[in-house]
């Protein structure tokens, strides 16, 4: 029970107190374990634990090749790819000029030959698929449900659009004109009246095209017609607010969470 | 230009049109560069935190080569495994500019416990590296978050509302507007996170005001969201037109092809016998 | 305020703290005190009000839709027929939001248990899977179904994040599950899940705190737990009165946080006006050290 | 009307395959026929490039390099950018890595541009590379540089390169630039660096990254923020050299639109189709 149970919530507490109130106190050997050492002794612990994970992979795949599940061949390419690489990493330099150890970060040698030709291009293509399903998905998926998706849809389109050059191609008096024709289609759902609409929609022509004349249809101006303009001002004003709430929420969230472990308050990470 | 490289170019080919093949439909080739992808990071990962992270870190530290000396015991039990692995324990010592620290023997024997774990009857072992790590985690999290996610953050929305020479309005500079806008959207918005009061009546207009400021920040995530992933997919299509060049010996192409008339031909066979489609 | 103990307790530390910032001893980092006080502050605020639910203090949470509609969504996979989906997010257990989606899912299988209606969780990291057989297992045992508990219903797919988004998928274009629920922490395969998850028709409710993500979510999911209200959740779904009272606790310093803001901003418009001569924003400044 | 509605119906329940294409054409051919649409550089773009023009000369610059092949198209051209007006202004560079790719990508970024300028490794930039520890990197060398770093990238003792003298710890440093893809990154530097210190920083980031970052940019505690892949064809813009940023707007640009035009179209059908179910 000792071993099971006591040591890992004293472990917690310890640590944690240490490494919290460690950046008040100007004392070498805690400092250095606060700054340097604590991190390097979980970037350590977590290395050993990619052991584990692999050893679960080999296990998962070899029951499969064995039992001949479906698919099984494809298991049988998955054990290559960790034999290569792990060849590659320790039993074979392909370059006898580089030394252990500076090998997986030195060109030239095999390891990174599989780094640069065989890991690079699968993930990065593996990344760009999302592009298409952002496409399927913006097709359909992103459903305009109530006021709120709305919002969030328009402000994603304005930055889409106003962030990349064709924004600035396009002038604020064709996005005036776009919103009189919205405007008369939205007062033509409501009213259902042939001449209300009329009346809007050319009252709204009339309007803008005056104002243009009169101001001489400058190319970006009125600014909060101007996508570019308009989607800078989302972006550092309303954006900022939001994504601050967010941040401070999260914020507290896990500074809370961190309180309610260091105090031991919750244990469900290990099992109780 | 060297064979490694223009094979390479042919395996990057490949690899990528295979991927990308999914997005006709679930084949082979996917199924094979998924696999390889899954058990070559594997090993990948592992070999990169051992040299960058165990040898240097751990072991340099317990067999530093500034120390050395063959009279020792310690050195002497060093001196076995370097002539059973010398590329892991180099002989002298393991010279990565460390001192000699044996307080890097705890982490070390958690490290050993965690991967012992994987026998059911040491399952408890993994314990206690878990336990280290939310520590960890939890006691530097806590000071980095609160200084900078709340601390900054409430320092940021602290504007200023006089005497500044910003004028009332302005669409894109700093105006008084623009800095009512931060605040009224941070204070609404965090008022929407709280819990123990029903959002009805003026307060739950107030934190509709909230909703309506998230809600245009995750349209801002969203739209560049999408702006990332079509960068990366430019990206992608660069280096297939690299590859395809004349340099590589067209592997794009050529691939293609090849991927193409055998993606066709399954097809073609699979509508002869119709049980095959599920 | 009738906990004794809790105010001797405050008041030593203050003593000590107060201490600290008079005498500024050579081993104390004096430039940090603020953050101390706040560390101080903010903990004895959570502790507090921890204590006072655990006493019996009342504690009232107001409804989360999300919340609400979890129960809403297995009821209609019973009605259908239909399996339940769980994904607890793909990272591993030492990210706070995968111990909340673990919890949750305690839940979600406590009401499949009793609808009798089949649950589906794959999940990515072999630490999560050993920690979620254990949730399920113990809310089939709370609800009397323990025959009905079956170890492969939490199954491990693969640590890798795209092959696990395949792999899901894949459950999903089979099973057509009519509930999926996604609670935990999510990168960019969220937005294959809730893709296919809408082109089957299942009624989807998501939780994360994973900023980037969250729009994907809210565009293409029936409900979603947004940040903050995700943590709340599943103490709000535990009913544990401890759990209950941090996030009580955590009202409360989103207050003093608030009165920050509000009174910092009064205070430098007066500091602005040249009325006072007192500088906010030099207080919060932590100095360089 | 009914025919418009029933086709649009149909049109909403396509193969998705037809999607994929359209959008892979949509970035495919822009690449192959560019239309050279104007580039304008946006207010954050702007701050980057002031925070460097008003540097002293010979400043000591921090370059960070935390990203790798996989987000390469979106932080490469900005660094390289970057590069072109840090060398023309004659400010020294320092390259740290916190990713182990990242010092492969300084490495080719400044084998592209220096020689251009005839910087001489050593005496204009260096690369002091890639140690493992994420935020420990960042707090040790806030503390004590040279215990990090021992050795450059290549092994030299940092005593003999010249351009390393009086640079000590983190505070020696002029400004820092961090090209981050994720963790560990620009928040780290943020948290455990420049708020502590009176060093200030710029950032450039993957697009999905920027809404993490921008309170910390509004809020000054960063200077700026090169926004993915757009952000870098911006500052190539200030800077003056095109580069892979540039090339990749037209395609950028299109895709948008047409992805755009997807959500409404989707919408339309979608409000069809909520429609007809009302009616029945």
């Amino acid at each position: 029970m000792l071993l099971k149970r006591q040591i890992p919530i004293f472990i917690v507490m310890f640590f944690g107190f240490l490494t919290l109130f460690g950046w008040f106190i100007d004392q070498k050997q805690v400092k250095d374990f606060v700054d340097i050492h604590g991190l390097q002794w979980y970037g350590i612990i977590s290395t050993f634990a990619i052991f584990l994970g692999i050893i679960t992979l080999i296990k998962l795949q070899l029951i499969k090749i064995l039992k001949k599940q479906k698919g099984w061949q494809y298991s049988i390419v998955a054990i290559l790819g960790v034999v290569f690489s792990f060849t590659a990493g320790f039993i074979y330099k392909g370059n006898p000029n580089i030394e252990w150890g500076a090998h997986v970060i030195e060109k030239g040698t095999m390891f990174k030959w599989i780094f640069e030709f065989i890991f690079t291009p699968l993930s990065a293509t593996m990344f760009a698929l999302l592009a298409f399903f952002v496409a399927s998905a913006s097709y359909r998926a992103f459903r305009i449900r109530n006021f709120e998706a709305t919002l969030l849809l328009i402000s994603g389109m304005i930055i889409m659009i106003g962030r990349v050059p064709l924004g600035s191609s396009i002038s604020s008096w064709f996005v005036l004109y776009l919103l009189v024709f919205i405007l008369g289609i939205t007062i033509n759902s409501i009213f259902k009246n042939r001449n209300y609409t009329l009346i809007s929609f050319s009252s709204g022509l009339i309007i803008v095209t005056l104002f243009g004349m009169y101001l001489g249809w400058p190319h970006d101006k009125p600014g909060i017609f101007f996508l570019p303009t308009l989607q800078e001002w989302i972006y550092k004003y309303p954006n900022v607010a939001g994504a601050r709430s967010i941040s401070i929420g999260i914020g507290l969230g896990i500074f809370a969470t961190s309180i309610r472990y260091i105090l031991g308050l919750e244990k469900s990470y290990i099992g109780e | 230009m060297i064979f490694n490289e223009i094979f390479g170019a042919w395996v990057a080919a490949f690899l990528t049109l295979a991927i990308f093949s999914f997005l006709y439909k679930d084949n082979p080739f996917y199924k094979i560069a998924e696999h390889a992808y899954i058990g070559i990071s594997a090993g990948y990962w592992l070999s990169i935190g051992f040299w960058t992270i165990i040898q240097p870190n751990l072991l340099g530290r317990l067999w530093p080569s500034k120390e050395y000396s063959d009279l020792s015991p310690w050195y002497g039990l060093y001196n076995i495994f370097n002539s059973i692995l010398p590329s892991i324990f180099p002989e002298g010592g393991i010279d990565k500019g460390h001192d000699m620290d044996l307080t890097y023997l705890i982490p070390f024997v958690i490290g050993i416990m965690m991967i012992l774990s994987i026998f059911k009857r040491f399952n408890w072992m993994a314990r206690w590296g878990i336990a280290y790590t939310v520590a960890i985690a939890a006691g530097l999290r806590a000071y980095g978050y609160l200084n900078s996610y709340i601390l900054g953050q409430v320092k940021g929305t602290i504007v200023p509302l006089a005497n500044t020479g910003n004028p009332i309005f302005h669409i894109s500079d700093p105006s008084l507007f623009n800095n009512l806008i931060i605040l009224i959207g941070t204070v609404t918005g965090l008022l929407y996170f709280f819990f123990s009061k029903e959002q009805t009546g003026t307060f739950g207009k107030i934190t509709r005001v909230g909703i309506y400021f998230l809600m245009i920040s995750f349209g801002a995530s969203f739209g560049f969201a999408v702006m990332g992933r079509i960068s990366l997919l430019i990206g992608r299509f660069v280096s297939l037109i690299d590859y395809s060049s004349a340099k590589y010996h067209h592997a794009t192409i050529w691939v293609f092809l090849i991927m193409v008339i055998l993606l066709a031909y399954s097809s073609y066979t699979e509508k002869k016998s119709p049980s095959s489609n599920i | 305020m009738r906990d004794k103990n809790f105010l001797i307790g405050a008041f030593i530390v203050f003593l000590i703290f107060l201490f600290l910032q008079i005498t500024k001893p050579d081993l104390y980092i004096s430039d940090r005190g603020l953050l101390l006080f706040l560390i101080l502050l903010f903990g004895g605020i959570l502790q507090f009000s921890t204590r006072h639910a655990l006493r019996g203090g009342d504690v009232f949470l107001r409804t989360i839709p999300g919340v609400k509609a979890v129960e809403e969504a297995v009821g209609r996979s019973t009605e259908m027929g239909k399996p339940v989906l769980y994904v607890p997010g793909i990272q591993d257990m030492d990210q706070v939001e995968t111990v909340a989606g673990v919890v949750i899912l305690g839940h979600v299988s406590k009401m499949t248990a009793r609808y009798e209606t089949p649950l589906n969780v794959p999940v990515a990291r072999s630490i999560v899977l050993k920690a979620a057989q254990e949730a399920c297992k113990e809310s089939y045992l709370v609800e009397g179904r323990s025959d009905i508990y079956n170890e492969n219903m939490v199954h491990y797919v693969t640590d890798d994040q795209f092959a696990y988004a395949a792999g899901v998928n894949g459950i999903m274009n089979r099973e057509k599950p009519a509930a999926c629920l996604y609670m935990g922490k999510f990168y960019a395969e969220s937005l294959l899940l809730a893709e296919t998850g809408n082109s089957i028709g299942a009624i989807q409710i998501a939780g994360t705190a994973s900023q980037s993500q969250i729009p994907f979510f809210v565009t293409a999911c029936d409900y979603t737990l947004i940040g903050e209200e995700f943590f709340a959740a599943s103490a709000y779904l535990s009913q544990k009165p401890d759990l209950l009272g941090i996030v009580k606790g955590q009202d409360i310093v989103k207050i003093v946080m608030l009165i920050m803001i509000i009174g910092g901003t009064l205070l430098r418009l007066f500091h602005d006006l040249g009325a006072i001569n007192f500088n906010i924003l030099d207080f919060l400044t932590i100095t360089k050290g | 009307m009914q025919n418009i509605s029933n086709f649009i119906l149909k049109l909403s329940r396509v193969d998705r395959r037809w999607i994929f294409l359209i959008i892979g054409l949509s970035v495919l051919l822009p690449l192959f026929f560019p239309l050279g649409l104007p580039i304008r550089p946006t207010d954050t773009t702007q701050r980057v490039y002031d925070a460097f023009e008003s540097l002293e000369p010979n400043s000591k610059v921090l370059l960070s390099c935390e990203y790798g092949p996989s987000t390469k198209p979106e932080i490469h051209p900005m660094v390289i950018a970057l590069l072109h007006q840090l060398f023309e202004k004659n400010h020294k560079v320092y390259v740290s890595c916190l990713w182990p790719d990242g010092q492969f990508m300084a490495d080719e970024a400044l084998k592209e541009v220096a020689h251009l300028y005839n910087k001489q490794y050593g005496k204009d930039y260096v690369i002091l590379g890639y140690k493992p520890g994420n935020e420990a990197i960042i707090k040790g060398m806030v503390r004590d540089l040279r215990a990090i770093f021992s050795t450059d990238v290549k092994g030299t003792k940092v005593e003999e390169i010249p351009m390393m003298e009086g640079i000590y710890k983190f505070e020696d440093f002029n400004f820092l630039f961090s090209a981050s893809a994720g963790f560990p990154g620009s928040i780290e530097w943020m948290q455990y660096a420049t708020d502590n210190t009176n060093v200030k920083m710029s950032t450039g980031t993957t697009s999905i990254m920027v809404n993490d970052i921008m309170p910390f940019v509004v809020s000054d505690q960063i200077q700026g923020i090169l926004a993915g892949m757009p952000g870098a064809a911006e500052y190539e813009k200030l800077v003056g050299k095109k580069g892979i940023g540039t090339s990749g707007m037209d395609a950028q640009s299109i895709a948008h639109l047409v992805i755009v035009l997807f959500i409404i179209f989707g919408n339309i059908g979608y409000f069809i189709e909520r429609n007809r179910e009302k009616k029945y």
